[in-house]
């Protein structure tokens, strides 16, 4: 299945999804973030889907836009195809449902997204750094994240 | 009396080191590799590879006695110094009822040339690893860290729960023997069985306790494939993670001084000692333009050295090759397996030494 | 019901050890925290970030071709495979093709970088188990493919070997010779040294027989990938599912077994080696004549977009998520490890087993953790 | 000329007089240690001190059967046992009490009682001092050495004694049961009595929630 019929197939399982194209990934659906709980569980039991490999959450930063995009990749290993999910977040507090009760794959990439970008996942069992130490402040992969020894190149 | 004494220190530490730098030659020979080369001098290196580098242990010994011995602040004090002190001598002690060799036969009253030949002997060397028990204990325990006490309490279950088959399989050549005397064990050996001379070694008769006790020698002495307690991959050396120094080759050669005794112990009681059957060397042998004196004691030591050696050459052989046993697994073996093993083998033992005693007259 | 009701009083107090980050059998800086009871593992969290470098972000502030030698160092065990994937990423958005013989030298490198890799998990996991001498074959044979790693991109660990375009360096002359020549030397040994010592002993059978069991489906919830995957009967081999390169003009069969334990792990990653070397005969003979680099200009310019290339490395797929906004440095680039899923499948599988059977089944999963960390 | 290994020079110097006197100093010091000791750990330890210098006496009064018994029994099991119990319960033990004002007078009073009994008994048996145990000059007396080498126990063990060696083979039996049946964990389900370990049947609380430190 490939991007397109997936839309079709979201938009008639969940008639108020307005799953739309991505115009940056040719194989990514953009969703908005309130449903996307939602969509994974449809993703998942859906025979026609069957998404039930998680390979990644990742997420993007883009200041100008004052936006966080999250990036769910799934891959469903009887069907062989691949779907990504992209949903929009505000910048200043970034809050989204956590699919780890859906795949435990996530939960790790969930932390690690937290970690580094600072989305809080709620109902997230166990939201806590993974790769900076507890005490560390400030989201490291943000772009406008500055430490006092961190060098840019000069320009 | 004294003389005595710091011969058997001196013999026992050169034998650990020789048997230190013997380990890690095998163990590169198995590797495909070539053991310590370096120290020793060059051009015996280039001669052999088994000439190489026999000067390695002694620069280790002296390393090691160089280095600063460290003891941690949050440490038990008394226990921590006492352990090694308590192991070297529990491993020195073992070494007092062996039988190396014996005045020769014909005598009427044959005397066995060992440091002091106990009409206990076997008891002796079964009672003295409980000494080595105590100090890995405290060992363990006085270190004050997670990883050394476990390593103590997993070498206590191993070694006493290893203890008892090794009891029984050493019942069977008593019976047989019919003192715990090791030096009454050994002339025991030089009669034949069943009026056949040539099968006289209790290995012929106790197989399955010659097997149960070499298994239990093994796990007695912490040797891999049952090196539990200080296994490196899972706790850091076990008990003596905070050791150092001194103390740390204390424990070292305490181990090999074991795996030697261990050895020499069932070249004494299974593989008939001293004795080459059917051949007995005269007291003296006169060369012509020397008479040699005390040639039968030279004969029995060199024979009695080469089976200690040949039974070492195996111990080390299974340690390079062997996969290390899991506890329970060690548990399950040495309880439901060995010890009704060894139990059955002293039954055997009885009939044989039955029979024995009923057709051929007896054995002692 | 057991006729003796439990002793009361007995009350046994269950203790934390925190095994690792420094600590012989964690493969680098993973740090398990065990809650024992006793010798027995009641649970266990592994905490990970000891080696994180933060290698995405210094990505950001280079350009794309210095990213290569960053790329490298996401899993130094198997440098090539997760440079190949960078390169491979860059290349999608750049949609261009390099030349054929670039993919055989491609294809060669990462190969006998599996062979490298499976060989070092060989030794670790059987010294894991307390066996010293089959570590020192398998580090034995692998300085022979470092050798041949050396001879042609000069270094042992960590090649900078892939360029956006093809590769470095052509092979020397004499290099396919020498790699036959190892192969034959070393292809018999695996069954007569390698197998012979650990295979039939009974101590290795109880050790690793039915000792950290994973379901199918379990491992799909946790994202668990490559032989560990194969191990629980499902083929996702990469390089045949979704082949890449020059994968699907070489035929090679992916083994597969169904118990999912330690022991199948380990027979999985001995027959994937046996695999790669018939690979490697095969792009021996195939190896066609020609440029091995298509050269960029050094300040390239990626046309905007996103794109996920996924890769079959000697752990599982390693992906590579590039994103580029038209400038000459990426904007994001994310690295799928699969080391990252199975570290996080400890939580799961070490509850009610022995303290020494973690040693074992952490190091039948081979995780590295370079590439849980980046 | 037969070398015999027989004869050392023990006469010569009076080694064993000499051994006897230490090992009697060691033992007294440490029994002493055991009482007094601050730390539990420590007394273990001075307990087991004292139990290889009761062996070394032993060996020196001719006995060595007694003598290796010793050591395995006492030191071997039932020290290592007492080490275990100390070490399993040294956390949870509180710091040691300090001694109430008339503990010390009590202690005092029971071992003079002690001390009497054991005068009563010693001085009224008979002892001739045979000699010490390597010495040939075995003079005639009350006891001779021979008669408690190993064979003689060992006859006595199984013939006029047999009775109560039986009886005590079934004490330990029992005692071993008990123990095992002690040592039992709750009660195991059995469902998972496959497992290595007995495990318990308490539901193992998932990873996921783990404690907050």
């Amino acid at each position: 299945m490939n991007r397109d019929e997936f839309i079709k197939a979201a938009n008639q399982a969940m008639p108020d999804l307005h799953a739309k194209a991505d115009t940056a990934n040719p194989d990514a659906i953009v969703v908005n973030s309130a449903d996307l709980h939602g969509l994974c569980l449809w993703m998942r039991d859906d025979p026609a889907a069957q998404l039930t490999y998680f390979e990644f959450v990742t997420a993007q930063d883009w200041p100008d836009r004052d936006e966080i995009v999250l990036v769910y990749s799934l891959y469903s290993h009887p069907l062989g195809h691949r779907l990504m999910v992209k949903t929009a977040l505000p910048r200043r507090d970034p809050q989204i449902e956590t699919v780890s009760d859906i795949w435990e794959g996530a939960n790790w990439s969930e932390r690690e997204v937290y970690d580094l970008f600072g989305v809080t996942f709620s109902r997230h069992p166990d939201l806590r750094r993974i790769m900076m130490f507890d005490g560390w402040e400030g989201y490291p992969l943000r772009k406008d994240y500055t430490h006092p020894n961190l060098i840019h190149r000069p320009e | 009396m004294l003389i005595a004494l710091i011969a058997i220190y001196a013999a026992v530490s050169v034998n650990a080191l020789f048997l230190i730098w013997l380990e890690r030659k095998i163990s590169g020979r198995i590797q495909r590799r070539q053991g310590p080369m370096l120290c020793g001098p060059k051009m015996m290196a280039q001669k052999s590879m088994w000439l190489g580098g026999w000067f390695a242990t002694a620069c280790d010994a002296t390393k090691l006695i160089f280095k600063e011995d460290i003891i941690p602040s949050k440490v038990d004090r008394l226990g921590f110094i006492l352990a090694p002190i308590v192991v070297m001598l529990a491993a020195i002690a073992v070494y007092v009822p062996i039988p190396w060799s014996a005045t020769s036969y014909h005598q009427t009253e044959q005397v066995t040339f060992a440091f002091a030949d106990l009409n206990v002997g076997l008891l002796y060397i079964v009672a003295v690893p409980s000494l080595t028990v105590f100090s890995i204990l405290t060992a363990g325990w006085s270190s004050n860290n997670k990883y050394s006490m476990l390593g103590g309490f997993r070498s206590v279950v191993q070694m006493l729960s290893y203890e008892i088959p090794m009891v029984f399989a050493l019942m069977g050549p008593i019976i047989l023997a019919g003192s715990l005397s090791l030096g009454d064990i050994v002339k025991a050996q030089t009669q034949g069985l069943f009026g056949i001379p040539f099968l006289g070694w209790f290995i012929i008769p106790s197989v399955i306790g010659a097997a149960v006790y070499f298994i239990c020698a093994i796990a007695e002495s912490n040797r891999p494939p049952f090196d539990m307690p200080e296994s490196e991959q899972e706790l850091g050396t076990g008990f003596n993670t905070e050791y150092s120094g001194m103390r740390f080759a204390m424990f070292y050669l305490a181990e090999f001084s074991n795996a030697f005794v261990v050895s020499s112990i069932f070249t004494a009681v299974f593989l008939g000692g001293w004795s080459i059957p059917g051949i007995t060397p005269p007291p003296e042998l006169n060369l012509g333009f020397c008479i040699l004196p005390y040639f039968d004691l030279l004969v029995g030591l060199v024979v009695f050295s080469i089976k200690a050696y040949s039974v070492l050459l195996i111990l080390m052989w299974i340690r390079w090759t062997f996969v290390r046993v899991r506890p329970d697994h060690l548990m399950n073996f040495g309880w439901k397996f060995l010890l009704p093993l060894s139990i059955a083998n002293v039954i055997v033992c009885t009939v044989i030494a039955a029979v024995q005693q009923i057709y051929y007259g007896g054995l002692s | 019901m057991s006729t003796f009701p439990p002793n009361p009083d007995l009350v046994t107090e269950e203790f934390e050890l925190k095994m690792g980050p420094h600590h012989p059998s964690t493969h680098g800086v993973l740090q398990l925290s065990l809650t024992l009871d006793g010798e027995r593992v009641v649970a266990c969290r592994p905490n990970v970030g000891f080696l994180h470098r933060s290698i995405e972000k210094i990505m950001e502030h280079r350009t794309y071709a210095q990213g290569v030698p960053l790329a490298d160092r996401v899993d130094y065990c198997s440098a090539m495979t997760s440079s190949l994937a960078y390169v491979m990423a860059v290349e999608k958005l750049l949609d261009l093709t390099i030349p054929p013989r670039a993919e055989y030298l491609r294809v060669i490198m990462s190969e006998l970088n599996r062979i490298a890799s499976h060989l070092l998990a060989y030794g670790t996991f059987t010294l894991d188990l307390g066996g010293t001498t089959p570590f020192l074959f398998g580090f034995r044979d692998r300085e022979k493919v470092l050798d041949l790693f050396e001879e042609t991109c000069g270094a042992r660990l960590l090649y900078n070997y892939m360029r956006i375009g093809g590769v470095a360096c052509d092979i020397k002359p004499g290099f396919l010779d020498r790699m036959i020549a190892f192969l034959d030397y070393w292809e018999p040994l695996l069954s007569s040294e390698y197998e012979a010592i650990i295979d039939e002993n009974p101590i290795f059978y109880n050790r690793t027989k039915g000792v950290g069991v994973l379901s199918q489906a379990d491992a799909l919830r946790y994202g668990v990938c490559g032989p560990n995957l194969r191990a629980c009967g499902l083929n996702n081999d990469i390089r045949k599912i979704e082949p890449y390169s020059v994968y699907p003009e070489l035929e090679f069969d992916v083994p597969i077994r169904t118990e999912g334990d330690t022991f199948a792990r380990y027979r999985i990653r001995m027959e994937e080696l046996r695999q790669s070397a018939r690979i490697l005969r095969q792009c021996a003979e195939k190896l066609p004549k020609g440029e091995y680099l298509a050269r960029q200009p050094y300040e390239l310019k990626v046309p905007a977009g996103e794109t996920y290339v996924r890769i079959e490395s000697s752990r599982g797929d390693l992906g590579c998520y590039l994103v580029s906004d038209g400038s000459e440095r990426p904007y994001r680039c994310k690295f799928r490890t699969p080391s990252f899923s199975h570290c996080s499948v400890f939580s799961h599988l070490f509850r009610d087993c022995l303290f020494s059977d973690i040693v074992a089944m952490s190091a039948s999963f081979d995780i590295v953790l370079p590439e849980t960390d980046r | 000329m037969p070398f015999s290994m027989d004869i050392y020079a023990w006469d010569s110097f009076p080694i064993d007089t000499l051994l006897f006197w230490c090992f009697a100093a060691v033992m007294l010091i440490s029994g002493l240690c055991v009482v007094t000791v601050k730390r539990v750990f420590h007394a273990g330890i001075a307990m087991i001190v004292c139990f290889v210098c009761a062996a070394g006496i032993y060996a020196l009064l001719g006995c060595p059967f007694m003598a290796a018994l010793q050591l395995l029994v006492y030191v071997g099991a039932i020290a290592t046992m007492l080490l275990f119990a100390v070490m399993l319960t040294d956390k949870m033990m509180e710091p040691r009490p300090n001694t109430t004002f008339f503990q010390p007078f009590m202690g005092l009073f029971a071992s003079v009682l002690l001390f009497g009994l054991l005068w009563l008994t010693v001085s009224s048996s008979k002892f001739g001092f045979a000699g010490w145990a390597n010495s040939t000059a075995a003079s005639s007396s009350a006891i001779d050495i021979t008669s408690l080498s190993t064979t003689n126990i060992g006859l006595r063990l199984l013939t006029p004694y047999a009775v109560p060696f039986e009886l005590i083979s079934v004490i330990i039996l029992a005692t071993l049961i008990a123990a095992i049946a002690l040592a039992r964990k709750e009660d195991r389900s059995p469902a998972d009595s496959g497992t290595p370990a007995d495990a318990p049947a308490s539901p193992a609380e998932p990873a996921s929630t783990p404690a907050k430190e």
